[in-house]
């Protein structure tokens, strides 16, 4: 007797908690892949803490129609073997629907002919232009990195207001620093602009006074310091030490604010491109990008105890990209990536307008001029 | 010796001189050693028997003087090139390729006489090069030669230390030498194996092979040798047949005197 | 504003000398060890990225006073070396030199994993000696903390020719580095004396990182091109050779200042290296090394 | 070739027939056609550290020419990618040439010191010849490789293809060593001074085989590019050079078969440990793989203080120790 009512029980129970399980939608499975460890972390890993937090929040508000998120991240350590293979170990092992990262270009492009091979979007947060282009060889590439190319023409745009014809450029020699010094040599034609000196350091220099030398010999207007590397305050602080006067401009990769802190106050004044959450509280309130950019910053800032950085607003935007057209057209990848070419979406790296022909769908619009005003970046007023 | 003289010198050293860090081991050593003959070196310890070896052989420049071995000089040869030119020698306390075979050690003694370079030693197996099977054949020959054919496959550094001794020889006699030098050849030996010395080096000599050996058995110096060199200092105290130098004043002085 | 070229000159030659400096003290650190044991120790570098990072901690986040934390980071950097020996050199009971160079290797690999868990990946700040505002001198900028590391490169060379000529144990470190077994039949614990030579080399490599760490900022990373500069100017004053390091140390930095003034900053880095690789195919005694004790010297 | 060496390569050729018909997955395929890579080069390096006694510090950047002859010959000027690869053995060959006559000359570890600076050299290079190598932004568009007009495009055809190359290579590698140079290679490991009075001539025995081992290395890089189709300067990096050394070191370096184990075994070592995360945070261990720099030094250094022959050497005095055991 006893037995039967266990047994009888045992099945109510199975059977409560199966039906339970069958009730909520199989989930969607996201991938991705960050330099979370490795000498690139420090981009890997706020990007890591936003995604996972974007998938938190979704699916704390009860996931997609019904589908939780199940986020895999990968960790390429910045390096291009483990990036394919991890690339690799997300399609085939944990069968994803899209793939936001890497963070780097360079492991962005070693993975790039297998997303073209396999077919799964991809949703790069690194920078270089070759990444999306030539559109027609990128069909399932996308990236949520700002152009170079943008960056350049607010700089450009910036030095033609105020006169200056003559310019140094100092670049680091990594595949962010010399896609600058790329487009910089590119575009300055156009402009009317002349690079009178065209120094370079490795992301281990120490000391660049030899390059500012030259820069300052060559009677240039202003420098540019072009990287993403911390060696890139070094510039600052060496034009200090020298008293080179000239203005100086940085590049979006300057967006740090702990760069700013290692240069202190030779930094003050500098003049860089940045996305407009670096600069978040001093954005108009009308501005369409102010509340999804305080929101972000307040739920970051919260959650890691942090300063939010541009690189986390890739994952960002990249993880709501994703949830966007896993919601209208569910988990299929082709559809995915057919939904992801005609999305409109005002997220932290701008206002994106994706296209067939623009797989970045931003332009220079997405950048804001900031400036170094007491240690804290501030949208720059001229 | 007689006929010796006939046939001719195969080498002359000519006030060769040694220094290391100003200590002097060979001190304007002058003298010529006939084709064919056995020629033995004795002298106390220290008295630079071992260093004029290294200097012919080319481990060691010398400071000044002049080596000649059939009309070349070999000053500033390199030692792989002055074994080319036919001059094996041992060593003292034997030098094997412990890990290699019995066989192997005498098969790298037969490098000089193939030229398989590293493009065709690579890429052809071995089924495909003669040259490989012949080495074999010749290295086996030189082992039978001393005796050791039965341990052709035994790892060398596990052969008794006498056999070993006797490998040395097979191998520096497989680059068929004029000439071969032994450094001590019974040195370790017990009286049956020393014997067994004497008559390998007997049937050395009768392969018109030079032979030069630094040796402290006396027994078997006086037995072998048509000349005996007594060293001292890095000098030339002696020299002589092994009945002239046995008498020689200056020689019982520099053994017995020290 | 108006710059001469002599001016440019003089800048260069500060900015060489002030790299100069750290490449002198690691190749003297690679000789000492060099001398005594006949290796070349890999690690070399990864001494240099202690001391830094050590000051660095003790100085700003402990707020140490800096000549207590100036000695307390040499202390501690040099128990490093003094344990890399004892256990990774000491047992090994009869290394060949391969083995020897693989272990040091293995030893960097893991003083660097170490330093990385430790401080972290991101590079550390500390603040020079004494004022940071810089000196005018004919027109060019000299950092204070530059006269520093002059002035204690000169101290330490002055130690050291004082240590091993006038002290027992520097000699008998040299006496082993001569002839082993004749010091040891001498009655010298030769032992002893390469434990001695690890730990004297890794102070040196703590003072180079100590002084530097100001102008460089420091970071995990930096140990193995240090490391390999350093030992271009150890082989480029013949290795073995202190004096000769020394000089050779402060002219790579010269060399690489002005090249990368006056030719290209893009290859910056590779100067020193092409000179290292210069010197071993053409005069591999270095410049200031007979090719007698070259053939003396094995390792 | 001598009869267990035949043995292994056999079995090693019926494992890597079987392999992708039980293993279908892309993903463990990728990873064992990365771990091929490493072991030609480790082999070549075995041949170099084992047999001539010499260290290289310098092989990543062999494995970097060898890629970017493969890379910037085909996509620049169209060569088919199997004449790149020819021209690359050639320029490394060339280059091992310029690096090994002058320091093998001499006595000791030049070589080491000499190739870790050439290392970082070839490094810079990569980096700053923009217009050659495209700099750190790489080269894009490599091809893949083709065999007889078919070309491998999944990644099952590649694993074949590369673990062939493997075993041509351990082929090749084992004739050597029982050849007459090889013979020679391994006297001078028993004693300089009797190969040398025997006529091995040394120097030009390790001048051929630093030239053989960096060709080995070209050859992996060039199936590096060929498989990725993109290169950039990051993967050929002076760490990965010391890494290739761990490997051989690690393996044992006096063997073949132990060099290609240590190359296995350290080539899956990052996948394992990155699947091993989750367990490991199971038993209280929070393990990233930032630490895998010390877990390499670790396993290096106890293996050279405790096993200096290596893993593959010990893990057959054990087995060997074990039947003694039973016979027992």
């Amino acid at each position: 007797m006893k037995k039967s009512i266990f047994a009888l029980l045992f099945i109510v129970v199975f059977a409560v908690s199966a039906t339970a399980v069958y009730a909520e939608a199989e989930p969607y499975h996201v991938g991705c892949i960050f330099a979370v460890t490795g000498k690139a972390s420090w981009l890997g890993e706020p990007e890591r803490n936003t995604a996972q937090m974007v998938a938190d929040q979704i699916n704390a508000n009860g996931g997609i129609n019904g589908h939780k998120i199940v986020l895999h991240i990968e960790d390429t350590q910045g390096e291009n073997t483990r990036a394919v293979n991890a690339f690799k170990k997300l399609i085939k092992k944990h069968n994803v629907c899209a793939i936001i990262g890497p963070s780097r270009s360079g492991t962005s492009l070693a993975v790039v002919p297998i997303a073209e091979k396999e077919q799964v979007p991809l949703l790069s947060c690194a920078a270089a232009a070759k990444i999306t282009s030539p559109p027609e060889e990128r069909r399932w590439v996308f990236k949520m990195g700002q152009n170079d190319s943008d960056a350049v023409r607010k700089i450009y745009d910036h030095m033609t207001v105020n006169k200056i014809s003559k310019v140094g450029i100092i670049t680091g020699t990594t595949g962010f620093g010399a896609a600058g010094r790329e487009q910089l040599k590119a575009l300055s034609e156009g402009y009317g602009i002349e690079i009178v000196a065209d120094e370079t350091y490795s992301p281990g220099a120490t000391d660049m006074t030899a390059q500012l030398i030259s820069i300052r010999n060559s009677g240039a207007q202003a420098v540019i310091n072009w990287s993403i590397v911390p060696a890139q305050s070094i510039v600052p602080k060496n034009m200090k030490q020298l008293r080179i006067e000239l203005p100086l401009y940085q590049s979006h990769g300057f967006a740090n604010i702990k760069y700013a802190e290692a240069a202190g106050e030779a930094a003050e004044g500098s003049i860089f491109p940045a996305g407009r959450i670096m600069a978040a509280k001093s954005v108009p309130a009308d501005h369409p990008q102010k509340t999804v950019l305080m929101d972000y910053k307040a739920a970051y800032e919260s959650t890691f105890n942090d300063h939010v950085s541009t690189f986390g607003g890739h994952a960002y935007d990249g993880m709501h990209l994703v949830a966007n057209a896993l919601k209208k057209v569910g988990n299929d990848p082709a559809k995915i990536r057919d939904e992801l070419e005609q999305s409109r979406f005002v997220g932290i790296g701008g206002i994106f307008e994706f296209s067939p022909t623009d797989h970045c769908g931003l332009d220079k619009t997405a950048f804001e001029m900031l400036t170094v005003k007491d240690g804290k970046f501030v949208v720059l007023d001229d | 010796m007689m006929q010796a003289k006939r046939a001719g010198h195969i080498l002359s050293l000519e006030n060769i001189r040694k220094v290391f860090g100003g200590v002097v081991a060979v001190d304007g050593l002058t003298v010529s050693v006939e084709k064919g003959s056995v020629t033995s070196v004795i002298g106390p310890n220290g008295a630079g028997k071992t260093t004029v070896f290294n200097l012919i052989t080319g481990f060691l420049p010398p400071s000044a003087g002049r080596i000649t071995y059939s009309g070349r000089v070999l000053n500033r040869l390199k030692p792989h090139h002055i074994a080319s030119l036919g001059i094996a020698r041992t060593f003292q306390g034997v030098r094997l390729f412990p890990q290699m075979s019995v066989l192997e050690n005498v098969m790298v003694g037969r490098h000089l006489r193939s030229k398989t370079g590293i493009f065709s030693s690579s890429c052809l197996p071995p089924v495909l090069r003669q040259e490989e099977n012949r080495i074999r054949q010749e290295a086996i020959d030189w082992l039978d030669f001393v005796g050791l054919k039965e341990y052709a496959e035994a790892v060398a550094g596990n052969l008794p230390f006498g056999n070993q001794r006797m490998l040395e020889i097979a191998r520096a006699l497989a680059i068929e030498p004029h000439l071969i030098l032994l450094d001590e050849p019974a040195a370790g030996l017990n009286s049956r194996e020393t014997i067994v010395m004497g008559e390998l080096i007997e049937k050395i000599r009768q392969e018109q092979i030079t032979v030069i050996l630094v040796e402290h058995d006396m027994e078997l110096v006086m037995d072998i040798s048509d000349r005996v060199l007594v060293i001292n200092f890095g000098r030339l105290i002696g020299d002589g047949t092994p009945e002239t130098v046995q008498d020689d004043p200056d020689v019982i002085a520099a053994y017995l005197g020290e | 504003m108006s710059h001469s070229g002599l001016t440019d000159i003089i800048q260069f030659m500060v900015m060489g000398v002030q790299r100069g400096a750290i490449y002198a003290m690691v190749a003297m650190g690679f000789n000492i060890i060099y001398n005594a044991t006949g290796i070349i120790n890999f690690a070399q570098g990864e001494f240099v990225v202690l001391g830094g990072l050590a000051m660095v901690t003790l100085t700003m986040a402990l707020n140490l006073s800096l000549p207590v934390a100036f000695i307390l980071t040499v202390v501690a950097v040099t128990v490093v070396g003094i344990l890399m020996e004892r256990l990774t050199i000491n047992p090994v009971g009869q290394p060949t030199v391969l083995r020897l160079i693989i272990i040091t290797i293995a030893v960097s690999i893991l003083l660097k994993g170490a330093a990385m868990c430790i401080w972290g990946k991101g590079s550390h700040y500390m603040h020079h000696f004494t004022d940071a505002a810089p000196i005018e001198f004919l027109g060019a900028i000299i950092l204070p903390q530059t006269l520093w590391i002059i002035g204690i490169l000169l101290c330490v060379v002055i130690g050291l020719v004082v240590f091993f000529n006038y002290t027992m144990i520097g000699k008998c470190i040299r006496a082993c580095a001569i002839n082993r077994d004749a010091a040891r039949l001498a009655g010298i614990n030769d032992r002893k004396m390469v434990m001695l030579s690890f730990a004297l080399s890794a102070g040196i490599g703590a003072i180079a990182g100590i002084i530097i760490t100001p102008i460089i900022q420091m970071d995990y990373a930096r140990g193995a091109l240090l490391g390999l500069k350093g030992f271009g100017a150890a082989v480029l004053g013949g290795l073995g050779n202190s004096m000769g390091a020394v000089v050779a140390g402060l002219l790579l930095g010269i060399l690489e200042a002005f090249g990368a003034g006056y030719i290209s900053s893009h290859y910056m880095d590779a100067m020193a290296l092409l000179i290292l690789l210069v010197v071993l195919f053409i005069k591999p005694s270095g410049i200031f090394g007979s090719s007698e004790a070259m053939r003396l010297k094995e390792f | 070739m001598q009869g267990r060496d035949t043995a292994g390569l056999i079995a090693l050729i019926l494992a890597v027939v079987a392999i992708p018909l039980v293993i279908r997955n892309d993903y463990y395929l990728g990873v064992l056609i990365f771990t091929a890579f490493n072991c030609l080069t480790c082999i070549g390096l075995c041949l170099l550290m084992g047999y001539a006694g010499q260290i290289s510090l310098g092989h990543g950047a062999f494995v970097a020419i060898g890629a970017y002859a493969s890379g910037i010959l085909t996509t620049t000027l169209g060569w088919s990618p199997w004449a790149a690869m020819g021209a690359g053995i050639i320029i490394v060959s060339v280059v091992a040439a310029i690096v090994g006559v002058p320091t093998l000359r001499l006595k000791g570890h030049y070589l080491a010191m000499a190739t870790l600076g050439f290392a970082s050299i070839i490094h810079i290079l990569a980096v700053a010849t923009v217009d050659l190598t495209g700099g750190p932004s790489g080269l894009l568009n490599i091809p893949r490789i083709s065999i007889f007009g078919h070309q491998l495009n999944s990644d099952m055809q590649y694993f074949y293809f590369s673990w062939a190359v493997v075993a041509i290579g351990l082929y090749v590698a084992f004739n050597l060593i029982n050849s007459r140079v090889g013979r020679g290679l391994r006297a001078l490991h028993g004693s300089e001074e009797a190969a040398a009075s025997l006529g091995v001539n040394i120097t030009a025995h390790k001048i051929q085989v630093f030239i053989l081992s960096a060709v080995y290395a070209a050859i992996s890089g060039s199936m590096y590019a060929y498989y990725v189709n993109y290169i950039d300067p990051g993967p050929f990096g002076v760490m990965h050079s010391v890494l290739l050394v761990t490997m051989v070191a690690v393996g044992g370096m006096h063997n073949i078969w132990g060099a290609f184990t240590g190359a296995v075994l350290l080539s899956l070592l990052p996948e394992f440990l990155s699947s091993a995360t989750d367990y490991l945070q199971l038993m209280g261990i929070a393990y990233q793989p930032d630490y895998d720099i010390l877990v390499y030094g670790a396993i290096l250094l106890l293996i050279m203080l405790f096993l200096p022959e290596g893993v593959f050497d010990g893990l057959g005095k054990a087995v060997r120790a074990g039947r003694r055991m039973i016979r027992r």
